[in-house]
């Protein structure tokens, strides 16, 4: 079982340096000649919410895209350098990416459920899995659903198209298709970014919740965000063609005292 | 990752056999070929390529001289009859397109589309039965002797036309309604909208289905075959009859033997040939159109 | 690859064949002339109606596709609308199941009633192309031949003795019922075709009519009577090693039985 | 005035296709509509197709179709999957689709001509169902990968991301998840399979063959409905009546196999779309 201490961000902040979950060096993505990042060497601290922010097209995405090796099915798509999770480097070639999606899940920018029903969509990821017991499936279907606190609106219309939900409800129901694997690590595209303000808000909550059992990784355009659930901030930049990491640190350091003439300024909004 | 190895099975196995299967699909086209080639090379060894072109007409069969195998009337009547259909149909076709989608009422539109989607299950038979017994007639009234050019491009217009317009009108429906509602936004007209916004965001769907419509044209046997007259000519105007490739097959195919039969089999090659080259013509301009588009 | 599909397709149909039917049957296959093959249609279903255990299949192609299946093999019996020319016979045997002429036919409005050799073979050579040259209306005359391989080209080309280039049609007409269509829907057009075919169409109300052919009028009669001068005999072909079944089917084809039969399709029974 | 005159261009051209339609159509009801009876239907054929009904060349029509999708259906979802799938930089979907793209234009009677040598002779399989149907196979299969890929396709590439992010396996994937969203897709295909399969003449004189028997197994010859039609309108002396008929049952058979299918398609993509 994971570990239910809710770390404080400042207590984080002041102790000694966090185990990390993901240690990226020298990462680059390519599309075709297209250079999109380069030169990441992120760190992202175990069961700590990492925010990385940055202006569009920095590369945050494609970073984040490459963290379980979702840039596979972009064609065109190279990544190089390092990726080391638990040590072992999961852009090697023989490192099966289907075991790595099932330790690190994904929420995407917009709510994707499958064309299913609402049961169908946690179901198929358990099954796929191979947990055969049905009582099983019903059991960790509905823990994962009060977990993001959709049961009560759904729990009497499971049979429904997952596509019939509200924005919001839909987003909810990814986040926890992606639990209902218990992965250890999450990773979110933007997650609120499609969805109405109390929609967000309510995304936003359940990510906090998260805080301590999951290591979690988004990437959000939304500063006062940021701000409000990062344990841990990465400041992308675009410098010449290509995106790079410019600053990481503590969240609380960083957006008080930004070390990069640049980062202040994107934090003030003095930029773009 | 134990289970890793004994998981990936399965997927394999599946992405094998999905192979297999595609390229089984893809082998029919080179077996088609082949076979054809097969059955065409006795008079391919016997008169060589150039005839077919150069000789004094289409006497396969002739009993006094030699067979005769040029084959210029009949690309030229299945030339003719494609582009008068074609010329016909797309225009109407598109009209008919941009009709459901930009002018009629909606429950018409529908009522249209659906239309159309009966016309475009008309089995070509019927369409020849009806050229022949309906149609012809009347041309003939005005410009005998009926079967003719015209006739053939009338009824494949006919024929083709559903396919051209439901093409265009899935093409136009899937312009993305972001796009319409900016036209809309900036003030644009209706006709600029549907013309100048919608029409060449659609375009990829609407040339796909001019080519189809072509390629449906060439390859259409029963119906120019009963309305087009079948005389072995190069058509000196709509009114004039001709003979079609596939025409020509079906006319004598029963009938043929020895020479002749494998001569039928070389026009069907040089069919087979002449879609090929449509496609990659098509396949051309989309590149070109890919590559401008990229540019611009 | 090959193979496989081809054990499984076998497998398939086995299996397909032995959920079918359980009793043995026996196939006789006709191939050949589309003129005969309505007649043989029929005579098939009368005696498979009396033999259930023979099945008659009659596919329809031409009078040549028909000699060159049964001597191939293909066919237990071939259907010819003509008679074998010498390279042909080695090796066949032809019996004539009925008679037929060919003859020339105009929309039943055209005034015309009757033409001479000459003016027809003019008329199809395009030398002739007014109708008011033959004592007709001042109109164009439309002259519809017939397809290559279609045995009545062969004996409009035996008859006037010209070669198959040397004949300008306006219209080229495939099966018979097109060339009736195409004379139906044009009062001046002109078209030679299987008497027994037209007689047919005219009972049904077709406008057609029937031209003498050198004073002699175009019917079942003159052709029964031998005088009908552009004639065919209408044969079935068979080889020497000819399967029992195949035996029974031509014997009774070719017995008086069917006689009411060939004649609904006015054609004459060989007598 | 540019709307005005667009919007009569666009009655105009609906109004002329319109009337053609009607025309045809009305042609063929008013001449074949009293012909057809439950009798009609259901009677062997007769006197070459002038008396009697239809049933056996229905039965055919029906085996010849069956046949066919069996044998292309499986194929062509195969095929449609792994294009659908192919990065098409690569060789290998590029070779399938530029091959499949030339096979959809290729003449239905090159296929009767192929099928007659194929099946017919080099197979053995002679006059039959089974050789009919095989041809009318290779046939639609291009029609019908082109409509099941652009099914798939259809399907947002989100949906693919999110099942592997999920660490899917890629059966799974497709199963549960890409064929039935690709439901309507595949359908249209299939109708638009069936529509072509039952209204080809050409490929099928050489294939299945005119006998008008009811058929006892798939390798008997069977005639299908658009065979029938055509013997009826040029073989046959006052065939014509009949003919019509025929023509009127095939058109009602597949427009009512074609509306189903569009209304089922469009039902099926209507309860996916989120009202909210």
């Amino acid at each position: 079982m994971k570990s239910t201490v809710t770390p404080i961000r400042s207590v984080v902040a002041e102790s000694a340096p966090p185990a990390l979950a993901i240690q990226t060096k020298d990462l680059a993505v390519h599309y075709g000649a297209l250079c999109a990042v380069r030169g990441v060497s992120l760190q992202v601290p175990q069961q700590q919410i990492t925010a990385i922010i940055g202006p569009s097209g920095c590369g945050k995405t494609s970073v984040l895209s490459s963290l379980n090796r979702l840039t596979d099915l972009i064609p065109g798509a190279r990544v190089s350098g390092q990726i080391l999770i638990d040590g072992a480097d999961v852009l090697w070639p023989a490192y099966d990416p289907v075991a790595l999606r099932r330790r690190v899940g994904k929420v995407f920018q917009k709510p994707n459920p499958f064309p299913l029903s609402i049961a169908r969509n946690l179901d198929l990821p358990l099954r796929d899995q191979g947990v055969r017991n049905a009582d099983e499936r019903a059991g960790r279907i509905e823990a994962v659903l009060r977990r993001v606190g959709l049961w009560d609106e759904v729990a009497q219309r499971l049979d429904m198209p997952a596509q019939q939900l509200s924005g919001g409800q839909q987003q909810r129901l990814c986040i926890a298709r992606a639990l209902v694997l218990e992965p250890d690590i999450l990773l979110m595209d933007e997650p609120c970014s499609a969805l109405d303000p109390i929609a967000s808000g309510v995304v936003e909550g359940l990510i906090e919740e998260l805080r301590g059992d999951y290591t979690v990784v988004v990437v959000t355009h939304n500063l006062q965000q940021a701000r409000r659930i990062a344990d841990h901030l990465a400041v992308f930049w675009t410098s010449g063609d290509a995106g790079c990491l410019v600053e990481q640190g503590p969240a609380g350091a960083i957006f008080d005292s930004p070390k990069q003439a640049i980062t202040a300024a994107y934090l003030d909004g003095r930029c773009c | 990752m134990p289970a890793s190895a004994s998981r990936l099975d399965p997927d394999r196995l599946l992405t094998g056999g999905l192979r297999l299967c595609a390229a089984f699909s893809a082998a029919l086209l080179i077996l088609v070929v082949i076979f054809l080639l097969l059955q065409a090379g006795p008079v391919l060894d016997a008169i060589g390529p150039w005839r077919l072109f150069a000789d004094d007409g289409w006497f396969p069969a002739d009993t006094a001289a030699a067979g005769q195998f040029s084959i210029v009337a009949l690309l030229a009547g299945s030339g003719a009859v494609a582009f008068g259909a074609t010329v016909l149909a797309a225009p109407l076709a598109i009209a008919s397109a941009v009709f459901c989608r930009f002018v009629a009422p909606p429950r018409i539109g529908q009522l249209f589309r659906r239309m159309l989607e009966v016309l475009a299950g008309v089995p070509s038979v019927v369409f020849g039965f009806w050229g022949l017994v309906v149609l012809v007639p009347l041309i003939n009234r005005w410009q005998p002797p009926g079967a003719s050019v015209l006739a053939g491009a009338l009824v494949l217009g006919l024929m083709i036309l559903p396919t051209i317009a439901l093409l265009a009108d899935s093409a136009l429906r899937s312009v993305p309604r972001a796009t319409l509602s900016a036209a809309a936004a900036l003030g644009l007209s209706r006709w600029r909208t549907a013309l100048q916004v919608a029409l060449p965001a659609a375009r990829g769907g609407v040339v796909t289905g001019i080519i189809l419509g072509v390629a449906r044209a060439i390859g259409e046997t029963m119906a120019v075959l009963m309305v087009c007259g079948n005389v072995v000519q190069v058509p000196a105007s709509v009114f004039e009859p001709v003979r079609t490739l596939t025409a020509n097959i079906a006319l004598e195919m029963a009938y043929a033997y020895g020479d002749h039969r494998s001569a039928l089999f070389l026009t069907g090659l040089v069919l087979t040939l002449l879609v090929i080259a449509l496609v990659l013509v098509a396949e051309l301009g989309r590149g070109a159109n890919a590559r401008r588009t990229a540019h611009g | 690859m090959l193979p496989i599909w081809r054990l499984l397709l076998v497998l398939s149909a086995v299996v397909l064949a032995a959920c079918g039917n359980g009793q043995t049957t026996t196939t006789v296959t006709l191939t050949g002339s589309s003129t005969i093959g309505p007649v043989m249609t029929e005579v098939a279903r009368r005696y498979e109606a009396a033999n259930p255990t023979i099945r008659v299949d009659v596919q329809t192609g031409g009078s040549s596709r028909g000699i060159q299946d049964a001597r191939t093999g293909l066919a237990d019996i071939g259907m010819s609308s003509r008679a074998l020319k010498p390279a042909e016979a080695e090796g066949a045997n032809q019996h004539i199941l009925a008679r037929d002429g060919v003859a020339f036919l105009l929309h039943a409005s055209n005034p015309v009633d009757s033409l001479s050799d000459d003016q027809l073979r003019d008329i199809y050579l395009g030398r002739i192309s007014n109708w008011q040259q033959v004592g007709g209306k001042d109109a164009p005359i439309t002259a519809i031949s017939r397809a290559n391989g279609r045995s009545e080209l062969n004996i409009f080309q035996d008859y006037f003795d010209v070669a198959e280039r040397q004949i300008k049609p306006d219209l080229i007409a495939g099966e018979n019922q097109q060339g009736i269509k195409l004379v139906a829907g044009n009062p001046d057009a002109i078209i030679y075709m299987s008497i027994g075919t037209a007689e047919t169409d005219q009972q049904a109300g077709v406008p057609i009519k029937l031209l003498p052919l050198a004073g002699v009028p175009a019917s079942s009669q003159t052709v029964a009577d031998g005088s009908f001068p552009m004639s065919r005999v209408l044969i079935l072909v068979t080889r020497d090693d000819l399967a029992p079944a195949a035996k029974q089917v031509l014997d009774y084809a070719l017995s008086p039985a069917v006689h009411d039969l060939i004649e609904a399709q006015a054609f004459v029974p060989a007598r | 005035m540019g709307d005005r005159l667009l919007a009569g261009v666009c009655w105009l051209a609906a109004g002329i296709v319109a009337g053609g339609f009607a025309w045809l159509l009305g042609d063929i009801v008013m001449n074949g509509l009293g012909q057809i009876n439950l009798m009609y239907l259901l009677m062997p054929v007769a006197d070459a197709g002038r008396a009697g009904g239809i049933g056996p060349v229905i039965v055919s029509t029906s085996l010849i179709l069956v046949v066919c999708l069996s044998v292309s259906l499986p194929l062509g979802l195969a095929t449609a999957i792994v294009l659908s799938e192919a990065d098409d930089e690569r060789w290998f979907g590029r070779l399938v689709r530029r091959s499949l793209d030339v096979l959809a234009g290729v003449p239905s009677i090159v296929f009767g001509l192929f099928g007659y040598a194929v099946f017919g002779l080099a197979l053995g399989l002679g006059f039959s169902i089974l050789s009919g149907g095989l041809t009318l196979a290779c046939m639609v299969l291009p029609i019908l990968i082109r409509s099941i890929e652009q099914g798939l396709r259809a399907v947002p590439i989100d949906i693919r991301h999110a099942a592997a992010a999920l660490g899917m396996q890629r059966w799974r994937t497709l199963v549960a998840v890409l064929l039935p969203a690709a439901a309507p897709g595949v359908l249209v295909g299939v109708v638009l399979g069936i529509g072509r399969a039952a209204a080809e003449t050409a490929a099928l004189l050489f294939t299945s063959g005119y006998v008008a028997r009811m058929p006892d197994s798939l390798l008997d010859s069977g005639r299908s409905l658009s065979v029938h039609i055509f013997d009826l309108a040029l073989n046959v002396a006052g065939g014509e009546p009949r003919a019509y008929a025929a023509a009127l049952v095939l058109i009602v058979a597949l427009a009512v196999v074609n509306l189903t299918a569009i209304s089922l398609s469009e039902r099926l993509l209507s309860s996916r779309i989120n009202p909210a």
